[in-house]
């Protein structure tokens, strides 16, 4: 099986992807709908919630984050798989990422976004937002640089912006190709704002190449400072179950595994959706899911170190928070984010489900709720079972408001994610060509090789 | 090589800009905004005839050169400054025949006694606007403000209070002089102030906490302490 | 916030004040209960919700755990297994701990908790944006929400009982975290009158709202800077040292007969609190 | 006019000066205009405290005084000292207002009864005062509502009402009176020649009392917790909801400390866990009513007693006792040991003693253990009393109710007052009293709040609250050295402008009977003021100048004079005890009902009262609703958890409310709380709970004829219902899971010598 | 002497590379290889700029300034904004404290660098930039090009150059 067949041409390259941006399979208007829909959900909540205060959302007194901080960490999670297909084998020069890391980075960007909402959501009072932002103000005040919240707020606003530009840059080559084949419209304009006079000199591919590689050198560690900024929300805390050292990693892991399986669930939307057949080969698709399973098997090791650490030292309340969650009113949830989370990747390990779509459409979405529920299970167990047991709570189950808006995200990432794909060309027409000019050369020098024997 | 100079002036402006900004944050803007609106009192109270300098050449136009705090008294005794009692009007004008038929003090009489048609009752408060108003969240502390700087440190009343009020003794007061903002209050708490101890201020170490640095005892210079700087001193 | 005032206090900038090298002065509030006078009557609760504005928040939101008590009494039984509890129940009045490394200070994103000069751990209302990492962060949960727009959606002080609420202390709208401030409004009045006289607040000049109505007296409230109060006395007959994690009652020095204890004190957040432990006759 | 001591809290020092500023401002100053409630520039507070910034220059308005004294300061509160209203101990209230309003009740230290402590009650009566659902008008019935009529018109209803109707045919019910109330009103009573006035209170020591005198001559005398080593209560809940909680809180606090570093030993014997048993050192748990076996086996165990004592209690030996009290013989040896070792010591006898048909012997029993103890004249010592006797309190009682319910039975009233009690909420269904009631001709209710008596009436007369009000009171239990006058005064003006003063609705009544002796009395303060300085020698003004005086009197709040001290007769007789043998099992009702107090709610009266609605209960901290209290065991055997909606059923009648397992209850017994259950009232108690005064069996103490609020057996059955209680404790239920959260050591283990 | 710019396409790699060699190779008068030749390629493809000689790239540079910029600024708004509130400890720390600020330093730095980078990256690959004279539309298809500037004298024999390696298309503009 090829990642790509060498013999495409070109020019059909251009042609098959410039079609996405004008006549999608009749699924995409319905999934927008549906988008659409699940987002009006969430803003009459958030309209609700911001009205009569956070106790429609039924946080109470111990439980003060619900499932907006969790959902959170699960965005900023998803965001991952972005910078680990477009930076992480970019370095590697891993060929089989070039069709697929463009939607991968837009995946980045929007849900970043979307964790961003969440912040806000989660406020008290969001008309006060930008007491949290360190600018020059009459009131002579800064935010607290302590708070691991504005760690958090700091490497968000540099991830989300670092990844925009670097989705940006390494889109103008394909923008140029929009430009040069789109001759009416908006679009017209758009593109030939955007690609800035591209023409694909060589002083241009020069200082490209250069940038592209710099930035994708930072922001693998930006990648891994974000989400272990956003585990020291937790790991920096004094409660028992958060206060692990072992968290930033543990996290790393849980993003990139939830940005791997929505990567697989994109994967297989997009392919259907604009026709991407050709070059979102099953080829492709089989190297996704075997990353998957790798980094699904780190996360259950992190996760048995996790226990483990807990269980053998001598951290009561921590250990009891543990036994808590596999005992108490959590228990259904946590097993069945072990479950999700350990169990259901084992099938990715038979190469017959590697290229089911059907299944691996099931498996993908089961363990991204796996990946959610861990979230979920990470904050809110803690909250009924801290150090201070007078304060244990009977267990609060968030009221509609919460699952409105946490439902209504998926809808908002997908509407912008759907534009996006819309828009702009989602798969990279230039680097699929290079991916097929390199096996074209490859196949030569096979061949001339062949031929001097 | 002229772009690598290019470059290290881009840079090094960038930086030198983003310093400036970061550092200049205290500097308040003031704008017509931020001094509030021009407000229509029941009546033109003219300060600059009460507190105002005494003009030789033209006795009506001066002032009588009153304290501040001969009514404005809750201002040295209490947070709140307070608008003076209708009596305390009424106790210097009921014996100041000259202007009393004007028509401020008329209306001031109509308040006391009460006004023909009727519409004014007898003894009622004059419904004063507000024009120094701060937000609810905010005390700020009149009485330790003049405690401080006018009774231990003799600085002149008007100057301790037209601080924040302005130059009081020039004007009827339609609107506030300074923006009153936080960054305004906290300016001026950055400062170093001199503390004496001849004013009967035992200061003790209390200057290390609002000056968040020792002071030298001893030392020749004047002894001087910043203002407190914790949140709790003006929100509660 | 220029450089060069960094430059030439960083020694001051870099103090791990106040726990560490550099003591209060002149004034560190602090607490002591005796457990054994108290009687879990509730008068100190009512007390702060008289004193401090709090609102009641009814039935509905109470079972939904969102009541808003600064003082809450806590009632123990005893994990014995017996039929009945013939040693009485243990009580205990919970409140902010005013601690000297607050957990809840560092995390806040805005800086609306901070540490006062006189070893208070403030509450900035109107700073405050919600985003409640504080209470995640307290171990004692002594922090409360408003989860609703008390004074005007839910109309907790309808009609003349709004006539009622302190003018010294704000009243908190919706998505603000609020909690126990030592009656700050009585400090700051009592602070500003010792300073106008020339001299520092003295021993029980000042009291607190539950201290004042606590009938057996059980609270005591003071400076722990001044020698000569009785807060100052008590914790040092106990043996209480504010910046330890361990005291010399748990180390089983002075025979044990001391009784002073601060709760999870092994957090090492050196709480402001201590409390006397309750004392059950042997003999009968 | 002039009145009241005013301190700005920075003047304390100077009462005198200020009592002299206001003499100087008598002629121009009206006490009122002060009282003004005034919206101050900034000092006022904004309901939108902390949203926006409410910044609006311009658009507030100032609001000044006209005319201002000295000590009035913007922003700075000015204390008036008062008495607090809401129960019968009689505590003095340090009042702090602020620009006209009243904001916060504080104890007054001078008073000897609450030395400047107060209890959440007590400083829940601003709630009282600024309640939003208090009468404003004159309410007259008109089918079945009432319509807003004027002062003059109610009392020429009144007047007319009256007309031809003998004093025989007046009945006037009201709580505990004392003071000059009381005295206008026995001089109104008594122009009908009325004898017909019945004070009721439905929570009351009665029984108590009555077996107080016959042991000590005096209904109360004072007890010395604070002297006493060791306090053997049998169900008094002093430190909560008895005779004086307040006080003897505060002695409590000393007696724990102890005067020579021994610290006080407090053991409490009873059924259900109050909370003075929860902070016993030992609580034991006795089977109820039982309370009389286990003091007589006492005092036979201590074998001090001789004569007639040491005949009546020679049954009573340890095993019996124990057999039948459930106590065990090595707890009764315990207990004589210490009461040998701890001299002198305190027995008390509470409600849960009282509560039988056999109380008087209960408390007999207990009231000879203190004899045989010597604790007479040492810890039980004499009372102070007021030489007024016309001032002295009215006690109130449960047998009143039952004297007034059966004459009302008889349709001997035609016109019926009542003041301050709502027998409709709080008597027994049983006792029938509503129907009773409903026989009367014409019925005014003197009412706060429109509840379930004040609705039954024909005319409503809306009271002042407490804080607006002037007034005298005595204690019943005088806590001093000295005998104390409380005296009530105004702290801020009426805030309804159609609401009156007790006393003066009185007067106005008195001046339809007797114009002329009442007309120097323009109102009930120019009465007081005149009464108070008519006898301003015995009230320790001797010499001084009237307004001086007056001034100075209200500036402390209290009038102190010596008094004479009560001897309490010693003799110590068993002659007409007689116990009856422990209860019997009933097959169809097998569990007692316990009706319990919480020191917050009591009988209901202050139930409107958001503050105490939301103060945890302290034992269960339950809020805003009513529970039924099981001991676990009990519970299992009957399979109820917590939140198990239990039908409570007894003879008369059922109640369905909440289980929550309760440690502190003998399996025998469940309990329920007071005071909820209105079925009117207002917003905060209206709704919420039930009541158990309602399915009380109208059993009553054989001698004295109180209620026997503890006689009443009850079957317990589950409904199938199940809700979530609403509680201050956690899922942990209360367990502190290996913490170090409150922590207790043994008395061997401290010293409190050594402490500060 | 007026100059006029040619542009040459090729569908071919090779014979764009033959072109460049050759154009290196031989000295023709009025065109100067190394500043009057740009390649124009659809792909990013190293193996033609080689041919063009060694250019350098100077965005690395801008990276370092950046990077090293944000950082500095970073640690010192946060530090300086943190003396703001001199008398207010945070949970026993120093006023202060490394490792928070450092977290928020490096964070700075990363976004310093990379901002700077892109600035960099426009400056030197000289975006946004007007279009070439001649421009076509294939070389963003599958098609790449040669554009050279050259004297009108020259213009004959690169056009030679550029026939003889087979161009797809020639396009030619005088110039002024």
């Amino acid at each position: 099986m090829k990642d790509i067949n060498e013999d495409i041409a070109w020019a059909k390259i251009n042609t098959d992807v410039l079609k996405s941006l004008e006549n999608p399979r009749k699924l995409y208007w319905v999934i927008l709908a549906v988008a659409i829909a699940m987002i009006a959900v969430a803003v009459g909540c958030e309209t609700y919630q911001y009205q009569m205060g956070m106790g429609v959302a039924n946080m109470n007194n111990p439980h003060v984050w619900g499932l907006y901080i969790a959902t959170f960490i699960f965005w900023i999670g998803m965001s991952h798989s972005g910078t680990l297909l477009s930076a992480i084998l970019h370095l590697m020069h891993a060929d089989w990422r070039k069709p697929i890391y463009r939607f991968a980075e837009a995946m980045t960007t929007f849900s970043l976004m979307t964790a961003g909402l969440f912040v806000m959501v989660h406020l008290g009072r969001l008309w006060q937002f930008y007491y949290s932002l360190p600018y020059p103000n009459e009131r002579g005040l800064w935010p607290n640089f302590q708070s691991p919240l504005l760690w958090d707020a700091m490497a968000i606003f540099t991830y989300l912006s670092s990844s925009i530009l670097f989705l940006y840059v390494g889109m103008i080559p394909d923008l140029a190709i929009c430009r040069d084949n789109i001759h009416s419209g908006w679009r017209k304009k758009l593109y030939t704002a955007l690609s800035l006079g591209w023409e694909g000199t060589d002083r241009q591919w020069r200082n490209f190449r250069v940038t592209y590689l710099t930035i994708a050198c930072f922001l693998i560690p930006l990648a891994v400072s974000v989400h272990s900024i956003v585990a020291s929300d937790f790991a920096m805390s004094q409660q028992p179950g958060w206060h692990v050292t072992s968290f930033p990693p543990y996290f790393v892991a849980g993003a990139l595994y939830s940005g791997c399986a929505a990567i697989i669930t994109l994967f297989i939307i997009l392919r259907y959706v604009f026709r991407f057949e050709e070059y979102m080969t099953l080829s492709i698709l089989k190297k996704t899911v075997r990353l998957t399973f790798a980094i699904s098997m780190v996360w259950t090791y992190l996760n048995a170190v996790e226990f483990a650490s807990v269980w053998y030292s001598h951290d009561v309340a921590s250990k009891a928070v543990l036994i808590q969650k596999a005992t108490g009113t959590y228990a259904p949830f946590w097993w069945m984010m072990i479950f999700c989370g350990s169990v259901v990747p084992l099938i990715l390990a038979f190469k017959r489900f590697q290229t089911n779509i059907p299944v691996l459409l099931a498996v993908s979405l089961l363990l991204n709720l796996g990946m959610w529920l861990e979230r979920w299970m990470i904050v809110a167990p803690t909250y009924s079972h801290g150090y201070y047991p007078w304060t244990w709570d009977h267990d609060q189950w968030p009221s509609f408001v919460q699952w409105g808006i946490v439902f209504g995200s998926f809808g908002w990432f997908t509407l912008l994610f759907m534009l996006f794909c819309k828009i702009f060309p989602s798969v990279s027409m230039y680097e699929v060509k290079e991916m097929v000019y390199h096996r074209t050369l490859a196949k030569k020098n096979l061949g001339s090789a062949k031929g001097a024997h | 090589m002229h772009r690598f100079l290019r470059l290290s002036i881009l840079l090094i402006s960038l930086f030198a800009a983003s310093s400036f900004a970061a550092d200049a944050t205290q500097a308040v803007k003031m704008t017509e905004d931020s001094l509030g609106p021009l407000v229509e009192q029941p009546i033109e109270f003219p300060h600059f005839r009460h507190a105002g300098d005494v003009n030789k050449e033209h006795p009506e136009k001066g002032g009588m050169q009153i304290d501040c705090m001969y009514c404005h008294t809750f201002a040295r005794r209490s947070a709140v400054a307070g608008i003076p009692p209708l009596q305390k009007c009424i106790g210097c004008h009921q014996s100041i025949e000259s202007v009393r038929e004007t028509p401020r003090i008329k209306k001031l009489f109509e308040y006391w006694e009460g006004s023909k048609d009727g519409k004014i009752a007898a003894k009622s408060p004059i419904p004063w606007k507000k024009v120094h108003d701060l937000p609810d969240f905010v005390r700020f502390n009149h009485e330790r403000h003049i405690k401080r700087f006018v009774f231990q440190q003799n600085r002149p009343v008007q100057e301790a209070c037209g601080y924040c009020h302005g130059d009081v003794k020039t004007m009827t007061v339609a609107r506030r002089s300074k923006t009153l903002s936080m960054g305004f209050c906290v300016d001026c708490h950055k400062k170093d102030h001199l503390v004496s101890a001849e004013g009967g201020t035992a200061i003790g170490n209390q200057a290390y906490w609002y000056g968040f640095k020792k002071p030298v005892v001893n030392a020749s210079a004047p002894l001087t302490a910043k203002g407190p700087n914790d949140c709790w001193q003006c929100h509660k | 916030m220029s450089v060069s005032n960094l430059l030439e206090n960083w020694a001051e900038f870099r103090h791990t004040h106040p726990v560490d090298d550099v003591p209060h002065d002149p004034y560190k509030w602090a607490m002591s209960i005796d457990l054994d006078a108290c009687t879990g009557c509730n008068a100190c609760s009512v007390a702060c919700y008289a004193e401090n504005n709090l609102p009641v928040v009814g039935k509905e939101k109470f079972l939904h755990g969102q009541s808003m008590h600064w003082m809450r009494i806590e009632r123990y039984w005893d994990e014995d297994g017996r039929d009945f509890p013939d040693q009485g129940a243990q009580f205990l009045p919970m409140m902010c701990q005013q601690c000297e490394a607050a957990p809840c200070e560092t995390v806040c994103p805005v800086g609306a908790t901070n540490h006062t000069p006189d070893g208070l751990n403030s509450q900035i209302y109107n700073r405050c944006v919600g985003s409640r990492y504080c209470s995640a962060n307290c171990p004692f949960k002594v922090r409360y929400f408003n989860w609703y727009d008390y004074p005007t959606t839910d109309n907790v002080w309808p009609a003349e009982m709004s006539q009622q609420l302190n003018p010294d202390v704000t009243v908190r709208g919706k998505g603000v975290m609020e909690k126990c401030t030592f009656c700050v409004q009585r400090l700051t009045s009592a602070k500003n009158t010792a300073k106008n006289e020339g001299r520092i607040v003295h021993d029980g000049e000042v009291q607190t709202a539950c201290q004042q109505a606590c009938p057996p007296g059980a609270i005591s409230f003071g400076n722990l800077v001044d020698a000569d109060s009785k807060v100052f006395k008590q914790w040092k007959a106990q043996h209480v040292e504010i910046a330890e994690f361990e005291q010399a009652k748990d180390r089983g020095e002075q025979d044990n007969k001391l009784r002073g204890y601060r709760i999870l004190e092994e957090l090492r957040s050196y709480p402001s609190v201590m409390y006397l432990e309750r004392v059950r006759e042997t003999a009968v | 006019m002039i009145a009241g001591n005013a301190i700005s809290d920075r003047a304390k020092d100077f009462p005198k000066n200020f009592a002299k500023g206001f003499v100087m401002m008598d002629s121009s100053f009206d006490r009122r205009d002060f009282l003004k409630v005034l919206g101050w520039g900034g000092a006022t507070v904004a309901l939108t405290g902390c949203g926006f910034t409410s910044v609006e220059d311009g658009k507030e308005t100032v609001v000044s005084y006209v005319e201002a004294t000295d000590f009035m300061v913007p922003s700075i509160g000015v204390y008036y000292n008062s008495t607090c209203a809401q129960c019968d101990a009689g505590c003095s209230i340090n009042g702090r207002v602020r620009e006209g309003r009243v904001l916060k009740l504080e104890g007054n230290p001078a008073s000897a009864i609450n030395r400047g402590k107060l209890c959440g009650l007590g400083q829940a009566g601003v709630q009282h005062h600024y309640n939003p659902d208090r009468v404003r008008e004159p309410l007259l019935r008109n089918g079945e509502k009432g319509e807003a009529i004027t002062w003059e018109k109610a009392y020429a209803l009144i007047a007319e009402k009256l007309q031809g109707v003998s004093g025989e045919e007046i009945a006037f019910l009201t709580g505990a009176m004392s003071g000059h109330t009381k005295v206008l009103l026995e001089n109104y009573l008594a122009s009908f020649g009325c004898k017909n006035h019945f004070a009721y209170e439905a929570i009351a020591p009665g029984v108590v009392r009555a077996a107080n005198k016959k042991a000590y001559g005096v209904a109360m005398p004072r007890f010395n917790i604070s002297k006493a080593k060791l306090v053997l209560s049998f169900g008094a809940d002093f430190l909560g909801s008895w005779v004086s909680p307040v006080h003897f809180s505060q002695q409590y606090g000393q007696f724990r400390k102890g005067a020579d570093g021994q610290r006080g030993v407090l053991v409490q014997v009873e059924s259900k866990m109050t909370l003075t048993g929860a902070n016993a050192d030992r609580w034991l748990v006795v089977r109820p009513g039982t309370e009389g076996i286990l003091a007589l086996g006492l005092v036979n165990a201590l074998g001090t007693a001789s004569g007639d004592v040491a005949a009546a209690v020679k049954d009573y030996d340890r095993a019996r006792v124990s057999k039948d009290t459930g106590v065990s013989v090595e707890q009764i040896d315990k207990l004589v040991a210490l009461l040998k070792s701890h001299s002198p010591s305190l027995v008390l006898a509470g409600s849960a003693a009282e509560g039988y048909a056999h109380g008087s012997q209960n408390a007999a029993a207990i009231n000879l253990l203190n004899q045989v103890l010597g604790n007479v004249g040492k810890t039980v010592v004499g009372p102070v009393s007021v030489p007024f006797p016309q001032m002295s309190p009215v006690v109130g009682n449960t047998a009143a109710l039952a004297n007034v319910s059966d004459a009302l039975d008889a349709g001997k009233y035609k016109v019926m007052f009542s003041c301050g009690v709502n027998p409709v909420f709080s008597a027994p269904t049983a006792m029938k009293f509503q129907e009773h009631f409903a026989k009367v001709g014409f019925k005014v209710a003197f009412a706060h709040y429109l509840d379930e008596t004040a609705l039954q009436a024909d005319l409503v007369l809306p009271l002042d609250s407490a804080l607006e009000d002037w007034g005298t009171s005595v204690p019943e239990y005088m806590a001093g050295d000295d005998a104390q006058i409380n005296i009530q005064q105004p702290l801020m003006e009426r805030l309804h402008a159609n609401t009156r003063g007790f006393g003066d609705i009185l007067l106005a009544l008195l001046k339809q009977r007797n114009p002329e002796s009442y007309k120097n009395y323009t109102d009930y303060y120019a009465y007081l003021r005149g009464a108070v300085l008519q006898n301003k020698n015995a009230l320790g003004g001797s010499g001084a100048d009237d307004d001086e005086f007056w001034d100075a009197s209200l500036s402390n709040g209290i009038f102190k004079l010596a008094g004479s001290v009560a001897n309490l007769s010693g003799s110590i007789s068993a002659g007409s005890l007689s116990l009856p043998n422990a209860p019997v099992a009933d097959a169809q009702y097998p569990l007692h009902l316990i009706p319990s107090v919480n020191a917050n709610l009591r009988d209901g009266r202050n139930a409107n009262q958001p503050w105490l609605q939301e103060s945890p209960d302290p034992l269960t901290t339950i809020v805003w609703d009513s529970w039924v209290e099981i001991h676990p065991k009990k519970a299992a055997e009957l399979g109820i958890v917590e939140g198990d909606i239990v039908e409570v059923a007894g003879k008369n009648g059922s109640i369905k409310a909440q289980a929550y397992l309760f440690p502190g209850i003998h399996p025998d017994a469940i309990s329920v709380p007071l005071g909820r259950g209105h079925e009117a009232m207002g917003r905060y108690a209206k709704g919420f709970g039930v009541n158990p005064f309602h399915i009380l069996d109208a059993v009553f103490d054989k001698e004295t004829g109180e209620l026997a609020m503890h006689e009443t057996r009850v079957k317990v059955s589950k409904t199938g219902q199940r809700v979530i209680v609403v509680k201050d404790e956690g899922a942990a239920g209360g367990k502190q899971m290996g913490k170090k959260i409150a922590v207790r050591l043994n008395t061997d283990h401290v010293d409190l010598s050594k402490e500060v | 002497m007026s100059q006029r710019h040619m542009l040459a396409l090729f569908n071919n790699f090779e014979e764009a590379e033959a072109v460049v060699r050759e154009l290196r190779g031989a000295s023709i008068k009025g065109f100067n290889a190394d500043s009057d030749m740009v390649v124009k390629s659809p792909i990013e493809h190293p193996e033609v700029e080689e041919f063009l000689g060694e250019k350098p790239v100077y965005v690395q540079w801008f990276t370092l300034g950046g990077a090293l910029m944000g950082g500095l600024l970073g640690f010192f708004l946060i530090s300086g904004a943190q003396a703001n509130f001199f008398a207010q400890v945070k949970g026993g720390k120093p006023i202060v404290p490394f490792p928070p600020n450092f977290v928020l330093t490096y964070e700075m730095f990363i976004l310093g660098g990379v901002f700077v980078s892109i600035l960099g990256f426009l400056i030197c690959a000289g975006l946004p930039a007007k279009r070439s004279p001649l421009y076509s539309a294939k070389v963003s298809e599958d098609q790449i090009s040669i554009l050279v500037k050259s004297d009108d004298s020259a213009a004959g024999e690169l056009k030679a150059i550029f026939t003889k390696h087979q161009a797809v298309e020639i396009q030619e503009e005088a110039g002024k």
